[in-house]
């Protein structure tokens, strides 16, 4: 047959559109790059799922009845990449996703789907225990949490390396996955004195709770680690006033030196005329990966384009990168970022320094994936 | 029975049109199971005048139990919908009997806070919801009559069973718009004050209204989950309740027909529009806004003539209607 | 000062008055009688430009208020009293008085009150929650204070008690004197006989019998002609 | 004990805020009779033409003389074009139409400002925070409750003391009655509205340095004032106020108590007051 | 047998009594007149008999039967009926739907007939509809939108209503206001051929009527009763002359 389609399920509308429109970039990026594989034309396909995990299996169900879909790329909610990649399954297709849940490699893990963020163990892993490490001064920590599978996870991991590290939890203050006003908690926080405040919010929660922190005054009372921030494009909404001094754990940071990055950031730049932001980044290599595994493959039958993934080396965003075949998890770089004054910053997107880098997954006995 | 014999064409020839019309079989089943919510909306703001925020409870809740129920308890899929119409029923009692006791914008409110309590609780609830995640591996158990089997396993089963739900219930639907007590649900949204001095408990007109809604919403619900595999957190949202609302007033309230316009509307131009433009919503701003003024009744009146022919002329002519 | 010529009025499709002329000078009562529906009320929501006039002209003292908007009618001293009343019932009884209270009035909102002091002993009260009657005093008060150059009252006795009515009478006989000319539809033909200096009759949106105070006397029985069946 | 105390300051706060942003709707709402579900929406314009002028100007003092200013108008201009055919609407349609306005302005903003929200720093002179003790308080927090206060106060007098107030509160019951009495009632509601679209964008400035501006604020900040004004009652300016208060302290102690709850919590507060007290705690009668 | 009997009725809005111990007596199949200036108290009355506002204090007794807490519907299942002072019918039906919806009230079960079509619920109110048209003289206008009647046409309809009803107790409050004199005799002519079968409860600032029709007449002054009487009683009570007649009664 003709061409091979790729499908990208992105958030364009709705309440989720600023991560979206970028994700949506990214695919296309990867998809134009490449062009063609095998002989075959790459065709792009947006299917706007409007923020809406229910309206996303709904499309995802049309492409695959309509035109045949198997090869998708995307998802901005945890629900979404779940239930999406439950339907993909069911065809037998291919789905690469960047979202935040770790039952997507763990326990709703399935063959069909593949996620290339860091789980929240690697996340706290690679950026709670350097910064304990580096600063021996932090004696005591307190938590914000949202509540939910998420959060909790977060959580978790963080009490186990507070707890491995002698460091006390003095408190943790749960809200509510709609909250929008922090003040309360950073109230209950800054009456708890402690060392290390910890932000374990996701998204908009995760600025606006920064922001508050700041307004009052936080910042010269204890150091503030956000342990899942969504790198360049919230840091441009926060700004480096808000920025100086905090600890940040991210998925991807532009400025980091590897081949793969520096290619992707050079097309960034000559396409859109910026830096590449998170979702853009996700989207880009997750959609990548679909088109590297086909050409390994040397086939579109999705069964086979599976197999090539798996254990899957390649040239990645963070380095070099590697999709384990037990749980469908790419094993790549977390960052522990710094945030810089704004006298620092070499460019208008300089914001933070990268303070340390690496790999922390949970290992084949601790994942709660069970393929069959 | 006249009444029956006039509309069953119809309805089933807007099934068939669905089916032949839009593009693929599941966006004609979204088209069908929201026209049904749509319905139970505008049951309540049509006939008894109320406008509520509060669809979206027996929504998420027919999912979820529709789900659930196939689920722990291993029942057919049949029996899990039934279920959740009955839970549907049931809620939409208590809602709506607590609810009624305020009018006018109090009322609107009133819903509003009880789809956050309802959001609140199945969030909370995340063992049996699954939270946040949504209630994933949605089954659509089999049923066995006699040993002779039912699945609906198929997309094209999966239609036909959603569709013979449409007419079924639209067709109820339009009996009870038809009855007195549509009538009398019509002369209390036009004077309550009138109507309770001439004798009439407005309470438990208002309350069976909502239970109406209510369990038609939920067996929607319902199918809605079987039909996704899924039941996300989002169908118990405040904007689920917006979209239903929105669906029934661009619709058009006054006639059961006015729900699956609505419906289409929403969900097959809302697709058009996504994927031309990615600020879609600033067109269904101005649509929203444009229906409001110059098509008040909603879609359904400006259509009304063409309805009026197709009645007449059923069957082939209808699947000009949805192009 | 008022001159109404051929006025053709509608509510949409239906034609409800047809060709009607009347005029009124400076301290002339006139009333305006006719049974139900024969389009009393859209006569004068026709002046108060509250209804489509389609034909015809109406001029107060010179200036021509045919498809005026009513706010701009009122403003020239043309004040109305609807049958409804229409009394702002989230307002106090003294709250309704102020805002229609125009400095250049010859009532104060005080001599409203010792002209209904009924409404004195009510004034805190919610509009929406006096009686019957006491809206139909109130209604009438806030014409009055509303610095008026013409008064319009769509069946002002109606539901006020013997005692009241009376004292409605002697107002319009003392509006009167002041040189405000008075239209005023009544259906109590006794109030008509005591204030009114000509009447018309209306039958079907049309203009019947016209006559003076005396004819109202003396015509009697044509008069009940009309009203009868 | 000392906490809970933080938080009952912290939350009174908070309080002026969600006041400010349900002020106008109560205004819009209790006076014109009019349910606008595009309040929110001018709130979130209010605070991208704060950021504008912010980042044009690096002077916050000129954007809370501007910004109010060129909402109200927005307002106005919206008035004439779009709402004052729909006073005489049913609610139902008022919101329909209004909810069309709040998405157009919604999608707007993101085509004119991207998805990605935007940072509004404090004024300088407003930067710090004060400390008491234990307690601490930003100063820009601190200049908001004062300045809110002052808002709250020449609000009240305008609604409550001036002819103007009732006749627009007569307008909204009758409002072919106020023309009757010689009143323009099409340039009175118009300047009602603007004056509560200039209300909900003050409230959009005063919040900009405290949430930043982002294209979906506007739909929080309408569910809160929504709340709010039920709470207090709709069109009852005190109700604004204490509705707000409640509202905020409210969400505050919950945050130490129980947090989870502290959405809900609104949510049940407000079911228990509509239930219990038909038209809020100081609507009219 | 008294059919409607208060006992010490009373009514207040916050400090403020509307009405005050009243103690009624209504005996079936009379034509019982509730007089009083503006403001006395008599809409209160007539709200408080039919239940559309809780009495403060007091009983109520309705053929024997405490009603004194029961809803308004209750109450008109009951066989009570009443038109509004302010008119109040469904503006947007016809005036033969208006009289049906009235003629249903009645029986609590036929208007949540959901299952069936409206039709055969509507036969079962035909006399009592075609009744209220008859006596109405709303015959050939049954098919018009009760929106589109003059005032004076709604008032009759508002009384129309009441009897769709088949009360045995009617309250009609001020019937006559706002109609043209031609309705008026009429008015008064149907009131009396109803005490025939019915009881009628009557609100009237007309005279003439009151005077000539009535059984009965109950004035009340400030919320509470001035006297009772028969018409000649009342038309000579000095008190009465003085708080509510002014000169009028030489004109009636
Ligand atoms: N809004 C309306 N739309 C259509 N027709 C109307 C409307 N209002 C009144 N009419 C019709 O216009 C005619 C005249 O009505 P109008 O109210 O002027 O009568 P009227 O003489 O004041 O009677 P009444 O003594 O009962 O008040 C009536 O036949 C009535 O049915
Ligand atoms: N909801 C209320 N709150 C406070 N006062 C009220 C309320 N309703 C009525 N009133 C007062 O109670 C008194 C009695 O009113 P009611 O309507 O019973 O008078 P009425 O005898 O019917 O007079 P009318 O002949 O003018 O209709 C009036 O003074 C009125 O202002
Ligand atoms: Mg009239
Ligand atoms: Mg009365």
């Amino acid at each position: 047959s003709g061409g091979i389609d790729i499908f990208g399920l992105k958030s364009v509308s709705g309440n989720f559109a600023s991560y979206g429109k970028f994700a949506n970039q990214g695919s296309e990026m990867a998809v134009e790059a490449a062009g063609s594989v095998i002989g075959k034309d790459l065709n792009y396909r947006l299917l706007d799922s409007e923020g809406n995990a229910g309206k996303a299996v709904r499309k995802i169900k049309e492409a695959i009845e309509k035109d045949d879909a198997r090869f998708f790329n995307g998802a901005t909610l945890s629900s979404t990449g779940l239930a999406v990649g439950k339907e993909v399954a069911s065809v037998g297709g291919v789905f690469t996703t960047p979202v935040g849940a770790d039952e997507v490699t763990g326990s709703e893990c399935n063959r069909s789907t593949f996620r290339w963020s860091t789980p929240t163990f690697g996340a706290v892993e690679q950026t709670l225990r350097p910064l304990l490490e580096l600063d021996p001064s932090i004696k005591s920590a307190y938590t914000v949490t949202p509540q939910y599978v998420f959060g909790e996870a977060l959580l978790t991991n963080t009490k186990n390396v507070l707890a491995d590290k002698g460091v006390e939890h003095v408190g943790n203050s749960y809200h509510s996955l709609s909250e929008k006003e922090f003040s309360g908690y950073i109230t209950n926080a800054a009456a708890a004195k402690p060392d290390l405040l910890i932000l374990l919010n996701f998204g908009g929660q995760s600025s606006t709770s920064l922001r508050q922190a700041m307004n009052f005054g936080l910042k010269n009372k204890m150091k503030i680690l956000v342990v899942w921030s969504a790198g360049l494009d919230q840091y441009k909404s926060l700004g480096s006033d808000i920025l100086e001094d905090v600890y940040l754990g991210a998925q991807y940071w532009h400025e980091v030196q590897n081949p793969g990055n520096a290619r992707f950031v050079e097309l960034c730049r000559s396409k859109y005329g910026v830096n590449p932001v998170y979702p853009m980044a996700g989207d880009y290599i997750g959609t990548k990966i679909i088109i590297d595994a086909i050409e390994k493959a040397g086939s579109d039958d999705p069964a086979a384009v599976i197999s090539a993934m798996e254990g899957m080396t390649y040239e990645g965003l963070t380095g070099e990168e590697t999709i384990r075949a037990f749980d469908h998890q790419a094993i790549k770089d977390y960052y522990l970022l710094k945030g810089k004054s704004k006298s620092a910053m070499s460019d208008e997107d300089n914001f933070v320094d990268v303070i340390s880098s690496g790999k922390s997954f949970p290992d084949e006995n601790a994942s709660l994936c069970k393929m069959s | 029975m006249s009444l029956e014999l006039k509309h069953c064409p119809i309805l089933i020839a807007i099934a068939l049109a669905a089916f032949l019309v839009l593009p693929s079989i599941s966006l004609a089943t979204e088209v069908l199971i929201f026209a049904i919510i749509a319905l139970g909306c505008s049951i309540l703001l049509g006939y008894a005048g109320l406008l509520s925020f509060g669809q979206a409870i027996f929504f998420g809740l027919g999912a979820y139990v529709a789900s659930l129920s196939q689920i722990h308890l291993g029942v057919n899929f049949l029996v899990g919908l039934l279920i959740a119409t009955a839970a549907g029923a049931t809620v939409a009692a208590l809602v709506g009997a607590l609810a009624i006791r305020r009018q006018g914008i109090y009322f609107v409110m009133l819903t509003l806070a009880f789809t956050q309590l309802a959001f609140f609780v199945s969030y909370t609830l995340d063992e049996w919801t699954g939270g946040d995640n949504g209630l994933l591996d949605v089954p659509r158990n089999s049923v066995d009559i006699f040993g002779f089997e039912i699945a609906i396993d198929s997309s094209e089963k999966f239609y036909a069973f959603v569709a013979i739900s449409f007419v079924l219930i639209f067709l109820g639907m339009i009996r009870i718009t038809h009855s007195q007590f549509g009538r009398t649900l019509l002369a209390i949204k036009q004077n309550e004050e009138r109507a309770t001095a001439l004798g009439y408990s407005v309470k438990w007109y208002k309350v069976l209204a909502f239970i109406f809604s209510g369990s038609i919403t939920a067996y929607a619900g319902g199918m809605y989950a079987l039909f996704l595999n899924f039941a996300p957190l989002s169908n118990v949202e405040l904007i689920m309740s917006e979209h239903i609302l929105i669906m029934a007033i661009i619709g058009g309230t006054g006639n059961v027909y006015g729900a699956v316009l609505g419906s289409l509307f929403l969900v097959v131009v809302g697709d058009m529009l996504s994927a031309f433009w990615e600020r879609w919503l600033f067109l269904l701003g101005g649509i929203l806004i444009l229906t409001v003024f110059y098509m008040r009744g909603g879609l359904i009146s400006g259509l009304y003539g063409v309805f009026e022919f197709l009645s007449q002329k059923f069957g082939s002519a209808s699947t000009q209607k949805e192009s | 000062m008022l001159e109404l010529n051929s006025v053709n009025s509608f509510y949409g499709k239906s034609h409800i008055l047809f060709d009607v002329n009347c005029t009124l000078k400076r301290g002339e009562v006139l009333a305006i009688l006719g049974r139900n529906g024969a389009g009393k009320s859209t006569l004068l929501k026709s002046i108060m430009g509250l209804v489509d006039v389609r034909d015809g002209s109406i001029h107060f003292e010179g200036n021509e208020l045919t498809n005026t908007t009513s706010h701009r009618i009122a403003h020239q001293g043309l004040c109305f009293v609807p049958e409804n009343r229409d009394i702002f019932e989230i307002l106090s009884v003294e709250e309704n008085l102020y805002i229609s209270h125009n400095p250049a009035s010859n009532w104060s909102i005080n001599d409203i009150y010792s002209l209904f002091p009924r409404l004195k002993e009510r004034r805190k009260n919610g509009g929406g929650n006096l009686s019957g009657g006491e809206q139909q005093m109130l209604a009438i008060a806030r014409a009055l204070v509303n610095d008026p150059k013409m008064l319009i009252l769509d069946e002002p006795t109606e539901g006020l008690a013997p005692v009241i009515v009376e004292e409605i009478e002697k107002i319009i006989s003392n509006v009167r004197s002041t040189g405000i000319p008075i239209l005023l539809v009544e259906q109590n033909i006794s109030v008509c006989r005591k204030v009114a200096d000509k009447f018309i009759v209306l039958e079907q949106g049309q203009v019947v019998l016209e006559g003076s105070n005396q004819d109202l006397s003396d015509q009697t029985e044509k008069i009940e002609h009309y009203l009868a069946v | 004990m000392e906490l809970f105390f933080f938080q009952l300051l912290n939350g009174l706060g908070l309080g002026v805020i969600y006041f400010l942003l349900s002020v106008g709707l109560t205004i819009t709402f209790g006076l014109l009779n009019f349910v606008n579900f595009a309040h929110g929406a001018f709130y979130m314009v209010g605070a991208y033409v704060t950021f504008v002028i912010v980042s044009l100007t690096g002077n916050f003092w000129l954007a809370l003389l501007i910004a109010p200013l060129v909402i109200g108008t927005l307002a106005i201009a919206l008035e004439q074009s779009v709402v004052k055919f729909s006073y005489v609407l049913e609610h139902k349609y008022q919101i329909l139409v209004t909810l069309g306005v709040a998405l157009m302005l919604q999608e707007l903003v993101i085509m004119i400002w991207g998805p990605i929200g935007k940072n509004v720093s404090p004024p300088s002179s407003l930067a710090g925070i004060i400390e008491i003790g234990d307690f601490i308080y930003p100063k820009y927090r601190a200049f908001v409750i004062a300045f809110s206060a002052l808002i709250a106060i020449v609000v009240w007098w305008g609604l409550e003391k001036t002819k103007f107030g009732a006749l627009v509160r007569a307008g909204s019951e009758n409002a072919q009655m106020v023309g009757l009495l010689g009143v323009n009632i099409t340039r009175l509601f118009s300047i009602t509205f603007g004056l509560g679209g200039l209300l909900a964008g003050l409230a959009g400035v005063l919040a900009a340095p405290l949430r930043g501006a982002d294209p979906f604020m506007g739909v929080e900040a309408l569910g809160i004032a929504f709340i709010v004004v039920v709470i207090g009652g709709m069109g009852s300016f005190l109700g604004a106020l204490v509705g707000g208060l409640v509202v905020g302290v409210m969400q505050s102690v919950m945050s130490s108590v129980w947090p989870e709850g502290a959405s809900l919590m609104v949510y049940a507060a407000m079911a228990a007051v509509i239930l219990s007290r038909p038209r809020g705690l100081f609507g009219r009668a | 047998m008294s059919i409607l009997t208060t006992n010490r009725l009373t009514k207040s809005y916050g400090e403020f009594k509307a009405v005050t111990d009243v103690n009624l007596d209504v005996q079936p199949n009379t034509l019982h007149a509730v007089i009083g200036p503006n403001g006395a108290g008599k809409t209160t009355l007539f709200h408080c008999l039919t239940g559309v506002q809780r009495l403060t204090s007091g009983r109520i007794l309705f053929d024997n039967k405490e009603i004194s807490k029961l809803g308004p519907e209750k109450r008109s299942s009951l066989g009570m009926s009443r038109s509004f002072q302010v008119t109040s019918l469904f503006l947007e039906m016809t005036v033969r739907e208006n009289l049906q919806i009235a003629a249903l009230g009645v029986s609590s079960i036929d208007g949540f007939r959901f299952w069936s079509s409206s039709a055969s619920t509507v036969k079962k109110t035909a006399a009592a509809v075609d009744y209220a048209l008859e006596t109405t003289g709303f015959e050939n206008r049954a098919e018009t939108i009760a929106g589109d009647l003059s005032h004076g046409q709604q008032r009759m309809l508002e009384v129309g209503m009441a009897l769709a009803q088949q009360p045995k107790l009617i309250l009609l409050d001020e019937p006559t206001s706002g109609m043209g004199v031609d309705d008026i005799p009429m008015i008064s002519d149907l009131v009396r051929r109803l005490t025939k079968d019915i009881t009628v409860l009557l609100i009237e600032h007309n005279m003439g009527i009151v005077l000539e029709i009535s059984d009965k007449i109950t004035v009340m002054q400030l919320g509470q009763i001035l006297v009772e009487g028969t018409p000649n009683q009342i038309k000579n009570d000095q008190r009465v002359r003085e708080a509510y007649l002014g000169g009028e009664t030489e004109d009636a």
